[in-house]
């Protein structure tokens, strides 16, 4: 198993979808000759051709449009954004045709079909490029979403994405592009959609986290190990889209005590409808009431001053886990 | 007819041909310059109609009249509750669909807007699917699901019936993408009314069909109004399909009430497209009768006098039956017949539709997901749904 | 006081506040000439003239674009959607633009605008006609957003949203357009945002509502005391951000029992986060899980035999009330 | 230049011009045919330039000598870590803002894109406040909550700086139709770029602003790129401006590498905005130096060559700096004089960002809603934040 980035990771998935079956193409903004903004697609327009890497221009509702009308007819395609946030030129596309056809057709119309790119703040780029929209994907029926969190996900989730016969949202982070982590070689390392991810077993509280929170998660339940002798159970939860929520319910009978923690802003985040299903669904189990970590609610800022703050970290995490005991 | 500058058939356009299609460009423009030298021109002769024989003629008015006698009978069926939500008939505009769908060959496809039944019948769906539909019932042609505004049929090449306006011109994009991905020698028929052309996401196609040289044929069906707004107050310059032009596209203007003159139309445009995988954008004048849909009281906006003058002299049935009668290839009878067997097949779909049963609760959370459809073949696990009748 | 219906209360409210402030236009498709195609605002074209009440084309992102650009100017523009389902060809005018600007400008921009029309499902009009994108809208900092459910409120709470200094979405609802009542003259009658209203004292148990769910909600209300001597409050939101958290938790802390009514999707539908502010802020006066009833979890469909279903009705409520007790 | 089909000044449209507003059409036809019938001409001479100053001259090339050192020195922030997010620089472009810029009267405004650090120093804002935003200071122009792409100066008729590709069109449309409703004799000038004609909403717009005779200019600054993209291969068609023209909206290309040729280009726009409340579109022909931003490695998309070539022969400032020397109006002392001052002034802006203070936590949440902030005027209630610095 080698030692990869997210971002080669995810190189890997899209490289080798569009060797396995050739309906699978990549299209976005600076996807081919410029490699992607992000450079997750370097090497694939020399690899494949400008017939599989294709170069659009900023027209996000038509190339989607395109795509799903393309999908429709049996093709495959990914579509990257260079950011999720510019789902919002396009949202009709998405929250419309990928996630209704299918249903207004009577089942006679398939949308296989791969919304992609990175969906997160932190990087200073302000309130209109940080969106995290996975709340409003979710919330559509119709559309599928994931957030891997680990390179080895990221490739083995894509790939489930990619052959999945329905529309997948991949919300991806750039953050964790760099990220290294051992990533499976197999062609057919699959990750299937909607199985969450025990990343840490503890006994005294879990935190429930996806995307980049996973890891901010994972660093607090050290902390809380080492400094306070608290046995934190992290859970990644990896799909939104279908949800894992026997995982959820196992945990929390497990700890009775919950923290879920996104970079979601707050009102009506994935959390809170996460937070709905356990007190419903484990209500007996629970000693102490959920308590939740998310973005502060602001539009995203611009100086890392407050950008810093906005964005759940050690500290704010720690001090809600603290809370909780 | 004030407000309207619609209706004029206006000069060809003089759109700069880029180098790889200067062919078919051609051909297209030698139409218009057709068209515009002659208005009154008998089309039945020209190039796409000349061989029509008297029954693919008769087929042709066969299908206009049977539209229209769907829609009257689904209008009644309206009008006494069967049928709920919108409907947007398509009475006055049926040359269009006719016209255009029987141009194409295996590979071509179409999509279109909301006001679908036409189109839906032209590529040979049936009275009783669509009737069932529109009742809501489970032997509809989408289960119920869709209604009115989104009848599918994938099997006939039609890819639906699209409730927001403009919403399916990146669509129709990419059902061209796929059939030149797909080395077909295919197009794909856009369909959308005047008032479309108004929203963006149709500008952003027309860009990418010309750099991308997709065989897409957007057609506006202009009929003079979007809703209760005419053309003259929801869109500048003159003509619509203009617009294409700046994107190196090749368009024209032509009368939708002449069936002969949309099918040469068509014919061009889809040479350019199966021959140099080009794309056009035609313009059709025609005009609705009805209002937008029946839930519109069409009284704000134009008058009972200029409808009269539609149905009187433009309407392309009447037109067409005129011309067929003429030629002396059919008898009054023979045009009689199809069109009492027209309103009982219209009726009988009704009583299909009323006989139907609804859909079971149970289907509501059918075709959401392909995956939940076929659980056997599943390979995602936890929740999917959450919300689901008890 | 008048007996009028929700959609002439809309009307006179937005009638007065264009006589009350040369600032205040009202535009949209079909909103004059055609005198509203849900003809909320019949008569006014007549009245006011074409500057003041304007007829759009079909460009939504355009239109909603130019009013925000001219509230940044100091006009108070009020923008029609036909239905609030368009604004997903809108969604980055508004979830951007208005919604932002005042943030990334540091405060110098303000942004009075008013978006309204109507939000729901019910009326057989299928998925893409039907959204209720309340959610999405109160997820996101920086936009207000209210559902007002009677035709006091449709006014009072209108008129309040017009001289907001900040955008506020107003979902109304079709089915409501129709509905009758009390509706006070006087042209400062205004309904402050945020503040929730207690539509019937109970003891037994809360039912929070907004929008038409409010008027579901309280007739269940009346079977549970006619035919099971239960008392329910009803609260009506009325405002969903600004958020009445104090009356919300006020009558669970009275009743113990909570039944969450929408007719948003689930997947982080406005109760989620209603539900888990419940669960926070009074977990020890929860006698029982908080329970929810939502639309049903699919694309809207189009024919009423499944649309009946799919929106919560009398039955579907009652039957999960009883859960509670 | 392969895959630049953006440097031609081509033909002058032979748009329909709509009735109302045949003068000032004429207007800028005329001036097009000028710029066509003689490229290199001497724009120093014409209308909008003839009566300047020797202190007004050397004010515009002092404007855009500050922009490109405040930028290099941005650069140098970036490079040290002082600057986090996007930097788009401007360099190369000055002559646009600059020359746009300096035509406006009182009631004229501006909105541009992320680009809009030029902009912003030539409507008047000061290195500081733009240095600290950039450093995400306090003491920024948006308090360090915009960042590069969201310089805001209302007090100056500019409405920022918009990081959605195209977003701001609708905007400017909006500033143009508040100025009319108002009934002031104002235009707004949006800039965009090349690659935003390929957003929808512009296209809305350009209907809605010819439509309703709103008085807003649409500056297509053409660099030749959309990123990495070049315009032959983000656009079909060309030139980008005449996508204006089925919308009956007058339109140009002109070259952005003249200061004076931009003045006068923007001058007969204002003309026909103030006068007849037309809209135009003006396709302004520009140059980037430096990569799309900071981030971008800039090794893809165009050779070295390219780019020296616009260094060496069509420089803004150069050339302005040629022209003046040559009407011997000033010296060679004076001018480097600007420059030492403008690179000291950019020094000590970065200085004074540097020792400015981060925003406080507790701003996090000032500035989003004017009720938040007013709360002696607050009239809602209930809770309006549902997660906040603790
Ligand atoms: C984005 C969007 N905005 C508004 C509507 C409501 N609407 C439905 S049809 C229509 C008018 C369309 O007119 P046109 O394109 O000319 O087609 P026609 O109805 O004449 O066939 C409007 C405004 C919609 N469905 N989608
Ligand atoms: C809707 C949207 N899509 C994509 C982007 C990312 N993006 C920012 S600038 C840019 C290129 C724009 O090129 P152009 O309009 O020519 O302006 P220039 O950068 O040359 O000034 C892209 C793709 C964005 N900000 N917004
Ligand atoms: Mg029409
Ligand atoms: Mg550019």
């Amino acid at each position: 198993m080698a030692i990869i980035t997210y971002r080669e990771a995810l190189n890997q998935a899209l490289s080798e979808e569009i060797e396995n079956d050739p309906n699978v193409v990549l299209m976005g903004e600076e996807v081919a000759q410029f490699k992607g903004s992000y450079k997750v697609s370097e090497g694939m327009l020399e690899k494949y051709g400008p017939e599989r890497v294709i170069d659009t221009p900023i027209s996000e509702a038509a190339f989607s449009g395109l795509a799903v009308g393309a999908a429709m007819m049996g093709m495959r395609p990914v579509v990257e954004f260079m950011f999720w946030s510019f789902c919002y030129v396009a949202f009709d596309q998405i929250f419309n045709n990928a996630a209704s056809i299918r249903y207004m057709s009577g089942g006679l119309i398939n949308v296989p079909i791969v919304f992609r790119g990175p969906a997160n703040g932190g990087t200073n780029v302000g309130a209109t490029h940080s969106h995290t929209p996975e709340n409003f994907a979710a919330n559509t029926p119709g559309l599928k979403v994931i957030c891997p969190a680990t390179p080895a996900d990221a490739k083995g989730m894509m790939k489930a994405a990619i052959r999945d016969n329905d529309p997948v949202c991949v919300m991806e982070n750039t953050i964790l592009y760099n990220m290294k982590g051992e990533v499976p070689d197999e062609n057919d390392y699959i990750v299937p959609l909607g199985k969450a991810n025990v990343l840490k077993e503890g006994k005294d509280m879990s935190i429930i986290a996806h995307g980049k929170a996973v890891h901010s998660s994972l660093q607090v339940a050290q902390t809380l190990e080492e400094k306070h002798g608290i046995f934190a159970e992290v859970l990644d939860l990896r799909s939104i889209r279908p949800l894992d929520v026997d995982a959820i319910i196992a945990t929390v009978k497990k700890t009775n005590r919950v923290l879920l923690v996104e970079e979601n802003k707050p009102f009506c985040g994935v959390d809170s409808q996460v937070a709905f299903i356990i007190q419903d669904q484990a209500f007996d189990f629970l000693d102490a009431p959920i308590k939740r970590i998310s973005a502060i609610d602001a539009p995203q800022a611009y100086s890392k001053a407050l950008e810093n703050i906005q964005i759940p970290d050690h500290d704010r995490i720690l001090a809600k886990a603290m809370e909780l005991v | 007819m004030e407000g309207l500058h619609h209706d004029t058939i206006i000069d060809p356009p003089n759109s700069d041909s880029s180098e790889n299609d200067a062919d078919s460009l051609k051909s297209v423009e030698e139409t218009k310059q057709t068209v515009d030298g002659d208005i009154g021109k008998d089309f039945s002769k020209s190039e796409a109609n000349k061989l029509l024989t008297k029954e693919e003629k008769l087929n042709l008015y066969e299908q206009m009249i049977r539209i229209r006698r769907f829609e009257e009978r689904s209008l009644r069926s309206y009008q006494q509750g069967h049928i709920g939500g919108f409907l947007h008939l398509y009475i006055g505009q049926e040359a269009v669909a006719v016209g255009s769908v029987s141009m194409l060959g295996d590979d071509d496809h179409i999509i279109t807007a909301y006001r679908d039944h036409g189109h839906a019948l032209a590529v040979g769906m049936e009275f009783d699917e669509c009737m069932a539909e529109l009742y809501g019932k489970k032997t509809g042609c989408s289960k119920g699901k869709g209604g009115s505004m989104h009848f599918f049929a994938p099997d006939k090449n039609y890819w639906g019936g699209h409730g927001i306006v403009g919403g399916q011109t990146p669509l129709g994009l990419g059902i061209a993408y796929a059939l030149k991905y797909n080395k077909k020698k295919g197009a794909c028929l856009c369909f959308m009314g005047d008032g479309a052309t108004n929203q963006g996401p149709f500008y952003e196609s027309l860009n990418l069909a010309s750099l991308w040289n997709l065989p897409v044929i957007y057609i506006i069906e202009n009929n003079g109004y979007s809703m209760g707004t005419a053309e003259s107050r929801h869109s500048a310059g003159d003509p619509l399909a203009k617009r294409a032009e700046p994107f190196d596209i090749s368009w024209s203007v032509s009368s939708g009430h002449d069936l002969f003159e949309v099918r040469q139309t068509i014919s061009d445009a889809l040479k350019s497209a199966h021959e140099n995988s080009r794309p056009s954008v035609l313009e059709i004048v025609t005009y609705r009768y009805r209002g937008h849909s029946v839930a519109d009281p069409d009284q704000t906006y134009r008058s009972k006098e200029e409808i009269e003058e539609y149905k009187t002299n433009k309407d392309p049935i009447n037109l067409l039956k005129e011309k067929l009668l003429n030629e002396g290839i059919v008898t009054d009878t023979e045009l009689k017949e199809i069109d009492i067997k027209a309103k009982g097949d219209a009726d009988a779909s009704a009583e299909f539709a009323d006989a139907s049963p609804y859909p079971d609760p149970s289907e509501l959370m059918d075709d959401i997901y392909w995956e939940t459809d076929n659980p056997d073949n599943k390979t995602s696990e936890g929740i999917m749904f959450f919300e689901t009748p008890q």
